[in-house]
């Protein structure tokens, strides 16, 4: 279950900032099945938002505007009315694409996970798809995906709990590495080579005002959705 | 109209396939157990779009051949462990899909079409699993498009908050599962309460309600929807669902813990 | 968010396609009433699936280029006589299409793709009537198939009963306009009353609710859809259609009729 | 406006006993606009049936179980779950065909009515179809109808003020005649020539309970959607 593998709460906490920041000045994001992460990052950007983004939680009663079915979200996207989703897989590669679906060849897998859920749709119709993973490593972060859920595109972002990257010319490259990371220890942490984004340097961490709204509003949302992630946060 | 668990259960024969909604959708455990101790066998189940304790329950207990859905788990809890021993065991089929393909599908079947396009989704490794989709030009537009058949289940069985005497069923802003009603051949539902009041009559409760048109048999069964909790009514009961994803992953272990839950229900 | 019904036909340019409710769902009569006031030209209406009273206002003052429906009347009056008329005189183009194929369309819209296989309708004429819309063999059954193409209204306009201060709006069991809200660019509303409370908060009113997501503008126009009456509210002002129905039979007593409303309101 | 053009109150009770007969048994019904003679014949075949059939008046609000709005009646019935539906047109032929549409060649209309409707959808995808019209006549009931809305098939039924026609063999056929009628009369006032089944005779009246329920139940609900319709019943 990748969303839940878990990583040092401080590290969590950076993954939140750098996501929230993504999300600043968009109008709509949703956050899928197993998103921990995400769903406090947007629930985050929208305090701080005074109210926007809109923030569509599936599986949550009290923050989840949509009232035609399990249907909506998916119709939502492709009507252009979503601005950003987040994507994690068992594995991720080099050029952004992600594996939900298990490890082996395709159509006669060794391991399987939990399935596709949206993903196949959504990566394709959602402007803005941000990839996170809470445990990099060589095993996840790979060269190839032995299965493509979903392929990646340039200008995609993805989050980790050791650094961020984003894609350009067809392949991530790091941006930024949190707090007690280097290029170095990122770059054994990781099973495919990537250069390093001009300008690049520590990821920011989570501002005052984003930890405090995590403490405050934001938590009570995620204890309805994901009680044993908001356990380990408080 | 009205009905028991144990009699829903015995409507679905060996064989039929089942639409089943996920965890937080409506689930009716009550009739799950009830299919459990009947010894069903062959179910075809299909997530709307993904399924959870329910599939695993079936799949523990040897009712199932085959599952179409867009996931399976048993959400912050993991992979579903029932299910993942069969999967490796080649005891279940998969057919793998992404939640708007199952919307579309129904969609389709609700609309007595044989397809529906579909956005998105190509250059996803998923279009070379399905055989029976269709890849070519959009007839409109040019464009590579994607088709996806129509999934026309014979049942669809779920748990509802309430239904009324003449076989309405309120089901809120749930409205997966009315469309799931209408692509279904028919429909099978358990609820909290029968209330005396017509639900079409007062367009509040009207808006989320499923006709009786569409729905063949009601069963009152409180608590129906538990351990997985029913939105509006009651939570879930995370300890028992924390001690079956724990006992699940033996055989013998999962079979002892199932078998206690139907000596309690 | 809270707007006038002069603000909302501000924001509807000339030359919009604009879909419209029948008499019998939500009529934003406030609204077509400031269309009229503000000259509106060039417009193209879309029923939902038919037209009504709203349309053969705008066509008899003028604001009308083009219609596509299934129908235009003014239900049991008859047929709508400056529609007629301009018909007649060739004044207004008609796109000629039936209930379902307009559902379709918009469905089609709703989903992102550039169509949608419709059922039945082959062996009418009306589908020699439509060159946009396909005939050829089904993919999946060979049998012959027919496709009809995305409706995107840029504008919907509708009288609902409740909305709330976030632009949440309560449409009960008409659910067609939140078909038409999810495949049109821009939604328009005006509504009785405007309620404190928060209509997403309880599943009872969230699910006759339109979330705000897709809702631009909210106006309170208390007995805005008078004379056509509103469902659970009031009823038609049979009266006021009647004498309608006869005054606008003739060029200058539909101005004069017309005229004599423009002032009233 | 076809379905509206009344003929004279006794009439239309023959026409509305003779539809509530061929209901008699089926389990859902559906009444479109411009209808009250169906619209009557069906909830008489509901209170006769004890409930049965289901009935659904477009339009009204105390006689439609429909919760997904105006699709619903289209899916309804491409599902398999309408029985049977009425349509009239300007001009119905021999064949059973009807016109909704206007009158002229098709693309070049000389008089256009109401329009289509969902009479091409319902006529081909519900098994049964009544044909009705309340003013039998040489201009509307003609060889050939100048706009094909909808095509007829064997076995669907014509009623009309005067009498009873059912198609076989590509024709519609004399059934039955209402009192006051004979072949001659029924065949100098129709615009196609027929011929006349076998054991055709005069068309039963309405019953006594079915002309109670008019009076009672039936009424209440024809006075919310047809009330021109109602007050000349009563």
């Amino acid at each position: 279950m990748p969303g839940c593998v878990m990583a040092e709460p401080e590290r969590l906490l950076v993954m939140i900032g750098v996501i929230a920041r993504l999300l600043t000045g968009l109008g709509h994001v949703a956050v899928g099945a197993s998103s921990p992460v995400p769903a406090a990052a947007a629930l985050v950007a929208r305090e701080l938002g005074g109210g926007r983004p809109t923030v569509s939680i599936l599986g949550s009663e009290s923050s989840n505007p949509f009232t035609d079915g399990g249907r909506e979200l998916f119709d939502c996207a492709a009507q252009g009315r979503l601005d950003a989703f987040f994507l994690s897989g068992a594995q991720i590669d080099a050029t952004g694409a992600v594996n939900l679906l298990g490890l082996g060849e395709p159509g006669r897998l060794r391991r399987r996970f939990m399935g596709s859920f949206g993903a196949p749709y959504l990566a394709s119709l959602v402007p803005n798809v941000i990839l996170f993973r809470t445990d990099h490593g060589v095993r996840t972060l790979v060269e190839k995906v032995d299965f493509v859920t979903a392929p990646g595109v340039d200008g995609r972002w993805l989050v980790t709990d050791r650094a961020v990257f984003r894609r350009a010319a067809g392949r991530l490259r790091l941006v930024s590495w949190h707090a007690g990371e280097t290029p170095g220890t990122v770059r054994a942490a990781t099973g495919f080579a990537f250069e390093t984004a001009p300008g690049a340097g520590e990821t920011p961490g989570l501002e005052t005002a984003a930890a405090a709204e995590l403490r405050g509003p934001v938590e009570a949302v995620l204890r309805e959705v994901y009680p044993a992630f908001a356990a380990q946060l408080a | 109209m009205t009905a028991t668990p144990a009699e829903l259960a015995g409507v679905i024969p060996d064989g039929a396939t089942l639409a089943l909604a996920p965890d937080y959708s409506g689930c009716s455990l009550a009739t799950i157990r009830e299919l459990i101790r009947r010894g069903a066998r062959g179910l075809h189940l299909v997530g709307l779009p993904q399924l959870g304790l329910q599939a695993d329950l079936l799949i523990a207990a040897g009712c199932v051949a085959g599952i179409e859905t867009a996931a399976i788990s048993l959400g912050e809890l993991g992979l579903a462990p029932a299910f993942d021993r069969a999967w490796r065991a080649g005891d279940v089929t998969v057919t793998e899909s992404t939640c708007p393909a199952i919307h579309a599908g129904l969609t389709a079947a609700e609309k007595g079409v044989s397809h529906l396009p579909l956005a998105g989704v190509i250059g996803s490794d998923l279009v070379g699993l399905r055989p029976d989709w269709r890849l070519g030009p959009d007839p409109f537009t040019g464009e590579p498009g994607l088709l996806v058949p129509a999934i026309r289940p014979d049942f669809l069985l779920f748990h509802a908050a309430v239904g009324d005497k003449a076989g309405n069923v309120w089901i809120g802003v749930r409205r997966e599962l009315m469309l799931a009603a209408h692509a279904a051949r028919r429909t099978l539902v358990t609820v909290e309460e029968i209330t005396e009041q017509d639900l079409l009559s007062d367009d509040l409760w009207a808006a989320g309600t499923i006709p009786a048109l569409y729905v063949e048999r009601v069963a009152r069964a409180p608590a129906g929807a538990a351990p997985v909790g029913l939105r509006g009514r009651y939570g879930p009961d995370r300890a028992w669902l924390a001690a079956y994803a724990e006992a699940a992953r033996e055989p013998a272990t999962c079979k002892a813990f199932i078998d206690a839950w139907l000596r309690d229900g």
